[in-house]
């Protein structure tokens, strides 16, 4: 039964996605699900993690393991995950607010680490599920309801974050390129390392300025200009494009050793698998210390 | 009649070297068979300041640190002078007498004073400025007669085989310290009684702790560093390449807890350790594992309060704190262990409540507990585990109920990776499958379903938990009622209060949620009721009210960020009886 | 007889513009002098779900949004299928024929079916699907003989001169709808004694409380958004050129109640919004505000618990995360009002309590209470502003101290700037200067005198707070006992008590923390009590009980995400008289 | 009298530092003591803000105001205090493990408003007040009491987030030179706008690696090398360096609107000193709006 080849529809749950007609994440989702489909995932062997926010929702459209938690910390959840069962393959996902906001010093300290996780994050420069106010992605300028006279503040620039801070692949998506968001997805799945997928995924509810229209005028993929994934120096001069000329793809990625490696309390495998019928004669032993 | 227990005080300040003499003399004393309790009195800075390190040593049982000292090691002039007043008369004072010129006006003539020329001692074996406490360590060995080649050893074991040279020195500086002290200073009427076949083992609370925890099977220990829970910290970081524990420090307390919540979800035991600042960080995400069911232990070690308050002081003043963690209502226990002893078997206990009811489980130690040594009879190592009700196989309707509904309210756990039981975890209210109902759909039948089957556990958790027990006499004349650390004080003074022939008894509440069933009616029959609380505001005695209905009627707290000593617990039950 | 009040609901999914009819509905009653109450029931989702809102309108001041609908405006088929059920025998449904088909079998006979084929109704005026509900509305105002001008008035308001085109449409729009109800739908004994020379104000729990820190003289607001308590924000922030009130979104609730702690610190009246959640987060603040004793308004908009749980339901389950916010003891003062009135009113003296005492002063509201409309008569706008004791000048003996000992335990506060003032906040303990006891040298004395001091004030809170009233008769057989938003609820069922000459009175505690003096002997002298609560514990029952010993015998608990509804008070009033 | 020259000793405070002796906050301490002499700005007029760490006591040993708060959230209650009263001087201090580790977030959002405050960085690459543990400056590979076995993680790089967060004066010194340390702190307190100085501030007790001497070999004036602050390209070059050369000056500046020019809340002067004598007739007014 579980050799049989899956299809698309085995990673889907029964759940209508409760988006908004037209937003943007339904193509991220589209995107997970097709990577899986094409690696042939083990829907038992997959956790996704989110946040909370409209796009944290898609926990509960994808056929895996599901740990929907709180607002901003999915990632360290992600990444205790992997230190509980290294073996699982697990998706942290969320918003722009969720993980460049409240999370941003859990992105980037678990970019540091380069645990092997993969992170998608659904880009919409604005707070959804709250009902539309700046979100730390959006234009300055901006007008919401939280700013109606305009944000004030530089916004966040993940994949910069990303390259001076330990992330061993960082790449851009776009939601109105589907084929191409779940290429870069399926690749962010297979690479060894922290990796990062932010999409653009437009709001049609709150973002009148970042629309699919917006973003089409601008975007080009990094693979069309002979960008080299492996320099450092030059994904840095591209992270920093963005009004005129937006570039998707991938800006980074390298081979190094991930924490999980180097742990050496995962050397063993699993810590879920550890045995636990010593564990008094373990502490039996270390007693003697104290003697 | 000559002594039978010592008490020694080591004071200087930070950076003197306090703790390793300490713990040599407490190990000295150890593995001679003899009982004793240490504790650290310092400041939030580290070098400078006033600390000193006082242990007590017996042959019996020993409870408190002392209040009164027999010798002191005073490591500098403003030390000696400090501490000097808390010697009892015959009682001694060492001191390098090349550094420290005592003002005899200002000492008590009964005070004996042991001045020792450190660099006439010492002659040209080393220079490190410590090497004075291991010269006054030595010569202490010698005033109390114990056994100079254990101190040899604890010498040899401290440094190992890395650092042959200066454990040379410092077994050099002791024995010079040991022969000075037999030739040049009086002797002293001590009998310590001591059995050198009968090592036994001294460790801190935290210590404790953290051996429970490798019993109990723990994998992942994530924390931030936060007095006083740091050492657990750094003693699991140490011991980890032998138990196999993954042991994390993570960018904040925040994260720590949603760590262990993931490790947890995915199976392995986990836990975490802060003090109170980081445990409101984590109250959050307290909620977040009793609302996706996700066993955790939670080590909230107590220190003065509020806010940074006293770093590195001692008080019992999150119990508040731990009751109300997070937003509305949910399943949490809170547990608060009382000695060295027990911090051992709460741990155990602690993963076990929390497997099998899958639910956090909060231990609340303070500083004083978590730092304070205590020499212990060996613990009992074959832990029990507990792991829980948990689903290994595919289920036979093929439809896994992640929260199904059951006369317990525990529902079967599944961990990711298990054929046929695929869920989702969600912080969202949700049904008996895991799928949300917070969402398109609001469905308060459901909702109140859920929730009566969430609760329904603590109903359950209540059942496990053991009789409350009454330490003395049943008909007292009153009851004493602590929790926490205060225990091991007051069972001194129960001690003194049975010599005394005083009617007293003793109700140490260990459970704080759910509370134990038993407890109204021990405090109705009793007579009169003294509640005994390390607090401003009486926080076990607000919630014995709430939970029972009953007043206690008279009052000791204490929050200057001291222990309680046996004389005050004494004094204030005189002045009730 | 002709009713004098109706009930509308009007149903649909998230998106289809609900809310705004149902304000303009609201706004034609309030400005012909009626008095109204109006909840939205919505679920945590951008578009689709199922959403209601529901007002109840009357001459007489109304409590509740009741129970039974006489006119539901049914957006899409499932809606007025999932609602029909729910008018009364005589009501009616308004709904797009042109998109709806009733199916004759589900529906009661005696409901009354008034379809608009808005195809035909609007021709060629507009396109916007949004516009099928201003012709309901346009009908509904027909069939209730109000006047149109005043919905025409609203209209012009609502759209402003800035959409000159949009207002036309919706003018036109609604006349038509009105004309077709006048022309084609049967007529209804509706006799609303409106009186439009008494416009009332119609306005949200939030709305009240932001009215309310305009008045008190904040300064500044800072915010994350977390429903319920995210439209504080957006009105405060649409408001802030205005007022000249700096509204701040900042990166998180942690880092928003230091902003407003700094921003405090430096003098300007601050206060921070959020949900359970978020107050989780911010806890540690809570200790750091009341340990350098700086002023600071809290609002929790209580919500569906535990974790993420309802985000769109109302819950009363956060009260022992208020009492237990932040490790230590030390003081904190809890508030709950009960109306959208007291929502005003209680803001004003949580700023000057705060102000007054120098400590955190919690608001915990709900999402009912934030987010339901109410008329009120218009408000007291002679606001006390209580700043508390401020030092101007340069003390005379040249030496200020900031947490001098008084009294009060108040010190007298200056701002950053004032001549001759400088001294240390700090969240580590202190002495009276604000210098820092914890660290060099820990002084126990200073220590507890500073703990005492602090403390001391919350005894004068006390005194400030009023006495604890008691609604209805003296001897009554059965004392309801309520906190919050249930006020309403409960004073419409009292209204039915009397009525039916049952002897019940009502004690509603508004204040938590301090907890007010008398009401312990209100419930000792009751013959019997019942406690009315939005949650599964009985948090109030249980804070009553340790404040006063005193147990409450029934109790009324609701955990399903809805607000009471007066049949459930009197049906369990009924069940134990 | 005010007016009067005032001393270094002027803006000491009676206590004494409670540093180990040759611990580097002392060097920094006397670089914002000797900056604040030569500006001659009042005392009453100063705030300084700290967390809690070793490095956060320095409000206790300076004459002017002072807020010793929370671990990690010196920013945020410095930029509160800015709110609260923008004609305040305010100096946000703290170590490396408060600023980059617990309240990364909260540097990098402040970044991104540019307020206008200086904010000093004790970075030891320690933990030091709770006795040695990592922190997330220390090196990959750094053996401390929680990392018994060597971190495994890249050390964050507060430079370049600086850089690429808005930050509009990025600056490092070295407590090995002092009379640079108290240049860069001078102008960094002159500077309008988010100012950093990131000081070398080698923790002698805990740290055995990043010593003095270690310094010594390794750090470099930028100044020296005729860096041009003005260009953020070759600043976020330099931020790199590390491990060889250590560039110590400053790496960027720029002339930006301040968060407190653009607040419309702010136009009107201090919030602390706006009437409150008319509250209730504004509210009447906006009452109108609920008619
Ligand atoms: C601690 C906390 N604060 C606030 C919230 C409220 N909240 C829910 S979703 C959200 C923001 C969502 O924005 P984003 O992460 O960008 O996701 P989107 O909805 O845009 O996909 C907020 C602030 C919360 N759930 N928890
Ligand atoms: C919420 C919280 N978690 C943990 C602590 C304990 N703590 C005090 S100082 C400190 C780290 C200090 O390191 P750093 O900021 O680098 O300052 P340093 O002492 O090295 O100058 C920690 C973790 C705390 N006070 N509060
Ligand atoms: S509100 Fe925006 S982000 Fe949320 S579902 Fe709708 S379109 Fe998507
Ligand atoms: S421990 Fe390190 S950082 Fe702290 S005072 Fe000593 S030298 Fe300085
Ligand atoms: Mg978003
Ligand atoms: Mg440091």
């Amino acid at each position: 039964m579980e050799t049989e080849s899956k299809k698309i529809s085995d990673y889907k749950t029964n759940t209508t996605p409760t988006w908004c007609p037209g937003c943007g994440d339904f193509a991220v989702l589209r995107g997970v699900l097709s990577a899986l489909t094409e690696l042939q995932i083990n829907s038992k062997d997959v956790v996704v993690v989110s946040g909370i926010g409209c796009s944290s929702n898609i926990t509960g459209f994808i056929n895996s393991y599901g740990f929907h938690g709180l607002h901003g910390r999915a990632v360290p959840v992600a990444s205790g995950i992997r230190f509980g069962n290294h073996n699982l393959k697990v998706i942290a996902t969320g918003g722009d607010g969720d993980g460049y906001g409240i999370g941003l010093g859990h992105f980037i300290h678990a970019m540091r680490r380069n645990i092997d996780l993969t992170y998608i994050v659904m880009n919409n420069q604005v707070y959804g599920l709250t009902t539309g106010q700046a979100s730390p992605t959006s234009d300055k300028g901006m007008l919401t309801k939280s700013t109606p006279t305009g944000s004030l503040e530089v916004p966040v620039n993940p994949i910069a974050l990303g390259l001076i801070s330990g992330a061993t692949y960082i790449s851009r998506g776009f939601s109105g390129d589907p084929s191409h968001l779940a290429m870069i997805t399926k690749n962010a799945l297979t690479h060894k390392g922290f990796s990062l997928v932010d999409v653009l995924s437009p709001c049609v509810t709150y973002n009148k300025i970042q629309t699919y229209e917006w973003f089409r005028e601008r975007v080009y993929k990094l693979e069309d200009e002979k960008h080299n994934t492996r320099n450092l120096d030059s994904a840095i001069k591209k992270a920093h494009e963005w009004d005129v000329k937006i570039p998707i793809g991938v800006f980074y990625e390298a081979n190094q050793a991930t924490y999980e490696d180097d742990d050496p309390g995962l050397k063993n495998g699993p810590l879920v698998e550890q045995p636990l019928d010593n564990t008094g004669n373990m502490s039996k032993e270390i007693m003697k210390e104290f003697i | 009649m000559s002594k039978t227990e010592v008490v020694l005080r080591v004071a200087g300040a930070a950076g003197d070297g306090i703790a390793s003499s300490g713990e040599a003399f407490a190990k000295i004393c150890s593995r001679s068979g003899l009982h004793l309790l240490a504790y650290n009195s310092y400041q939030s800075v580290i070098r400078g300041g006033f600390i000193w390190l006082q242990i007590r040593a017996s042959h019996e049982k020993v409870f408190t640190h002392g209040n009164k000292v027999d010798f002191l090691i005073a490591l500098n002039q403003r030390e000696f002078e400090r501490n000097c007043v808390d010697i009892v008369p015959g009682g001694a004072i060492l001191y390098n007498s090349d550094k420290i010129k005592p003002n005899k006006d200002k000492i008590n003539e009964n005070i004996i004073l042991c001045p020792l020329p450190v660099g006439q001692i010492i002659k040209d074996i080393g220079r490190n400025p410590i090497l004075q406490n291991t010269v006054a360590l030595g010569a202490l060995i010698k005033l109390l007669d114990l056994d100079f080649e254990n101190m040899a050893n604890v010498i040899r074991d401290y440094f190992g085989k890395k650092k042959q040279t200066a454990m040379e020195v410092n077994l050099q500086v002791s024995k010079a310290g040991y022969d000075y002290a037999d030739k040049n200073l009086p002797q002293f009427d001590f009998k310590l009684e001591t059995d050198l076949d009968n090592k036994r083992p001294v460790l801190t609370g935290n210590q404790a702790l953290s051996l429970g925890s490798i019993s109990a099977g723990c994998k992942f220990y994530a924390a931030y560093p936060m007095t006083p829970a740091s050492s657990i910290l750094h003693w699991l970081s140490a011991h980890s390449i032998q138990t196999g524990m993954v042991v994390k420090q993570a960018e904040d307390e925040i994260s720590v807890i949603n760590m262990a919540i993931g490790a947890s979800f995915a199976g392995a035991r986990s836990m975490v350790g802060t003090s109170g600042g980081g445990f409101s960080l984590m109250t959050e995400a307290i909620g977040l594992a009793g609302q996706t069911e996700t066993p955790l232990v939670i080590i909230n070690s107590m220190r003065g309060g509020p806010s940074t308050g006293l770093p590195t002081k001692t008080e019992q003043a999150d119990l508040f704190q731990a009751i109300g963690a997070s937003q509305g209502d949910f399943p949490k226990v809170i547990i608060a262990p009382s000695t060295v002893e027990d911090c051992y078997y709460s741990t155990i206990e602690a993963f076990n409540l929390a497997d099998k009811y899958q639910l956090p489980v909060i231990l609340l130690s303070d500083l004083f507990l978590s730092e304070h040594m205590e020499s212990v009879d060996s613990f009992n190592f074959d832990a029990i585990i507990d792991r829980g009700e948990i689903v290994t196989h595919k289920p036979s309707d093929n439809a896994y109920r992640r929260y199904k509904f059951t006369p317990t309210g525990v529902s079967p756990r599944a961990f990711p990776g298990t054929s046929g039981t695929i869920f989702q975890a969600t912080s969202d209210e949700h049904d008996d499958f895991g799928n949300v109902i917070s969402d398109v759909f609001t469905d308060p039948e459901m909702r109140t379903k859920i929730m009566d089957k969430r609760m329904k556990k603590m109903d359950f958790v209540k059942k496990d938990l053991p009789i409350p027990k009454l330490y003395g006499t049943d008909d007292a004349k009153l009851t004493l009622v602590s929790w926490g650390s205060t225990f091991n004080v007051i069972r001194e003074s129960m001690h003194f209060f049975s010599q005394e022939n005083l009617p007293i008894n003793h109700l140490h509440i260990k459970y704080l949620a759910p509370f134990q069933s038993g407890i109204q009616k021990i405090l109705e029959t009793s007579n009169d009721t003294l509640i005994i609380e390390g607090n401003f505001t009486g926080q076990l005695s607000k919630l014995i009210t709430m939970e029972t209905g009953f007043k206690i009627n008279h009052t000791l707290f204490k929050y200057d960020g001291e222990p309680f000593y046996t004389e005050e617990i004494i004094d204030k039950v005189r002045d009730i009886i």
